[in-house]
C-alpha cells in the first residue's frame, strides 16, 4: 500500500513533478502511516486535493475541496489505515466549516466560514508556494548534479611564514653576552683594589680608641676572606701604625725578629 | 594575449578551492585595484561565456565551474547526491523566501510541525545558518541560507531566487493575517494581529 | 565560439581529479573518434597557452594546470614579524663568528644546552644552513651562514663583524666587569654581596 493507491492512481499529481526531491521512503512499516507516505500533514494533503481541481488556488472551491478530503478520510479509514491524529483533527474542522457554509449567512457565528475559509484558502496559497519555490530551486543547474567545480584544484595556500628580526647591534650584542658570559678570559679583572693608607689610619686610630691593651697588628685588619686584599690591608695597616706612632698616637712594640708586631694607645 | 590582470584572476580562480571575493582576490593580487578586477573579470565571463567553463559569481563571490548544457557528461553515478526529502527541501525554501525566519513561523506555512532533524539536515549541507534570535517575546533563534546556499543553486543574490518578485508582488510571502486583513479592507475594527510574526 | 568536442574536453578535463589519457577521455564522450579529441586538444592547448591556465600533457594524460610563472599567487605569503629570541641571537652570532659550528660545539661556547627548534628557526629565517658534517667521530652537522644572513644585516663579508678586542673596546664584553665595578665602586673596601648577574 502506498499513497498512489489512493490518489495517484488519477495520475494527475506526480511526485516525478518535484524534481530532485526524494519521495519519501516506502518501507513496509511507513505505509500504516498516510503522514509518511506522502503528505507532510493535513495541509500538506489538503494542497494535494486542491491541485486536483486544476484551478488557480484563488479560485478553488473550498466545499469540493472539503468533500474531497473528508471522502479521502473515509476511504482510508475504510481501509483500516492508521491515521494520525491531526488528520481526523482536521477532518473534524473541515466537517464544521462545511456546515458553517451550508448555513445562510445571517445564521452564521463569528468569526464567519467565508472567513475562515478565506484563511484556509491563504494558507494552502502559501503552501503552494512554497512548494512550487522549492522545486524550482531543486531543479536549477546544482553544484554537483549539473554543473561541476574544478576536480582537483592545486589550492590556495597560505603559507604562515615568519620574518624574523634581529638587527646587527643585536647580534654583536648577544656575541659579546655569550663571550662576557662564559669565557674565562672575562677573568682578567683589573688588580684587586688595595687598602688605601688613608683608610688604614683611620681604621687603625679608631680600633686603637677602644682598648689600651696591646693588640697585634693583625687584629686591626678589616675582615677579608680574599689574600690579595689581607695582604694589601696588612701593609697598609703597618704603614699606618708607623705613622701613627711617629705622630705619638701609637706605641709599637715587636719581641724578636719577625714576631708579632703589637700596638697599643699611647699610656 | 590576454592581459596579466586577467590571467592572473584566471589562475587564482581555478587554483582555488572554494569561491573568492573581489576583495580576496584584491589581496592575493597584491592589491590590485578593485575596479580593475571587476573589468577584468567580466572580460574572462564574456570570454568564457560560449566555452565549457564558465566564470559565474554568487553572492559576491567568484568561481569557475562547468557549462550545465554539459551536465550530462560529467554525472557520475557513483557520486549521486543525498536526496533531500521533501519536508526539507520545503523548510529550505521557506528559509530562502522568507529570512530570516524563525521554526515557528516555517511551521505555520507548512501546517506541520518540523522536525529538528530537518533544520539540522540543511545547516549541515551548509546551506542554512544560524542569523541570531527574534527580539520578540521568546526570543526564536532564526534562520537564514548562507553563500553556499547561493553556490550550489546557482544563484546571482537572493533577489535572484526564482519567481521571488511574483510572490512578492502578489502577497504570498505575507503572513497569512496580514493578507487577510488586505482582502477583508480595512473597514474592520479589528486591530489585527501586528507584527505578522506567524500566521495562526 | 569554439566547437562542441572542445567545451566538452574543457569541462570534462576541468572537472576531472586527476589527469585523463585520451582513452578515457573519449569514452567519456561517448566514444568521440580518438583522432578528433587528440586534434581539440591540440587546439586547446594553443588557446590557453598564454592564459593563466594551461593545458598540458604529462605521460599521455592531459590536465589543467595554473601557468607555472603565476605560482607564486597560489602560494600566498602572509608574513608576521617576530622578534628573534634572545637565544636565537646568541646562536646566530656564535655561528656568525665560528662558521662553521656543530651543535655542541655551539653549546659549548654558549654555555647553555641549545634546543634544535632554535637554530631550525634560523634557518627558517633563512640566515643559517647547514654547511656539511665534521670529519670527526660522529659526523655532527656543522652551520654556517648564508647570504641572505651578510644581506639582512649590513654585512658585506663576515669580516666586517667586530673582533673581541671592537667588542671590547665597545664595552659589550663588560658586564661582568662592570658587575664587580658596581660592588667594589665607591671606593669603599667591603664588595658586599652580590651575584654578578646584573648586567646595565
Amino acid at each position: 500500500m502506498n499513497d498512489g493507491t489512493l490518489l495517484h492512481s488519477s495520475g494527475d499529481i506526480s511526485l516525478d513533478e518535484w524534481n530532485g526531491v526524494a519521495v519519501a521512503t516506502q518501507t513496509d512499516d511507513s505505509a500504516l502511516y498516510l503522514e509518511l507516505d506522502g503528505w507532510a500533514g493535513p495541509l500538506d494533503l489538503l494542497l494535494d486535493l486542491a491541485r486536483r481541481q486544476k484551478v488557480d488556488l484563488r479560485s478553488i472551491s473550498i466545499l469540493a475541496l472539503v468533500d474531497q478530503y473528508l471522502d479521502y478520510i473515509e476511504q482510508a479509514e475504510a481501509l483500516k489505515l492508521e491515521l494520525a491524529a491531526d488528520y481526523l483533527v482536521m477532518a473534524a474542522w473541515l466537517a464544521y466549516l462545511k456546515s458553517a457554509l451550508l448555513l445562510p449567512k445571517d445564521e452564521q457565528e463569528e468569526p464567519s466560514a467565508e472567513e475562515l475559509a478565506l484563511r484556509l484558502q491563504l494558507r494552502l496559497q502559501r503552501l503552494g508556494a512554497m512548494r512550487e519555490a522549492a522545486a524550482r530551486l531543486m531543479a536549477r543547474d546544482r553544484i554537483g548534479r549539473d554543473v561541476f567545480l574544478r576536480g582537483a584544484p592545486e589550492g590556495l595556500e597560505i603559507a604562515r611564514r615568519t620574518r624574523w628580526r634581529c638587527d646587527q647591534f643585536a647580534l654583536i650584542e648577544a656575541y659579546g653576552r655569550v663571550k662576557a658570559r662564559t669565557a674565562p678570559a672575562v677573568h682578567m679583572v683589573r688588580e684587586r683594589p688595595v687598602m688605601t693608607l688613608e683608610s688604614a689610619i683611620s681604621r687603625v686610630s679608631a680600633m686603637l680608641g677602644v682598648t689600651l691593651e696591646w693588640r697585634q697588628l693583625e687584629d686591626f685588619l678589616p675582615p677579608h676572606a680574599d689574600p690579595q686584599l689581607r695582604r694589601s690591608a696588612l701593609a697598609s695597616s703597618f704603614v699606618a701604625a708607623l705613622e701613627l706612632a711617629r705622630l705619638g698616637k701609637a706605641e709599637l712594640d715587636q719581641d724578636e725578629v719577625f714576631g708579632p708586631l703589637r700596638l697599643r694607645r699611647p699610656q | 594575449m590576454s592581459a596579466p590582470l586577467e590571467r592572473a584572476l584566471e589562475a587564482a580562480l581555478f587554483a582555488a578551492e572554494e569561491p573568492i571575493s573581489i576583495d580576496s582576490l584584491s589581496e592575493m593580487l597584491g592589491g590590485a585595484a578593485k575596479e580593475d578586477i571587476r573589468e577584468s573579470l567580466s572580460h574572462l565571463v564574456g570570454h568564457y561565456e560560449e566555452r565549457g567553463i564558465h566564470l559565474v559569481t554568487r553572492g559576491g563571490r567568484w568561481h569557475f565551474e562547468t557549462a550545465p548544457d554539459l551536465a550530462h557528461l560529467l554525472r557520475r553515478e557513483r557520486e549521486q547526491q543525498r536526496k533531500l526529502s521533501r519536508a526539507a527541501t520545503e523548510v529550505l525554501a521557506i528559509v530562502a523566501y522568507h529570512e530570516p525566519v524563525s521554526r515557528a513561523e516555517i511551521e505555520a506555512i507548512r501546517g506541520v510541525q518540523t522536525s529538528g532533524g530537518t533544520l539540522d539536515v540543511l545547516m549541515e549541507a551548509g546551506w542554512v545558518r544560524i542569523a541570531g534570535r527574534r527580539e520578540v517575546p521568546g526570543r526564536p533563534t532564526i534562520y537564514a541560507t548562507t553563500p553556499e546556499f547561493l553556490d550550489h543553486f546557482g544563484l546571482f543574490s537572493r533577489k535572484d531566487l526564482p519567481g521571488l518578485n511574483e510572490l512578492r508582488a502578489a502577497g504570498l510571502l505575507d503572513p497569512v493575517e496580514e493578507a487577510f486583513e488586505a482582502l477583508m479592507g480595512d473597514g474592520e475594527d479589528d486591530p489585527g494581529s501586528g507584527t505578522g510574526d506567524s500566521a495562526d
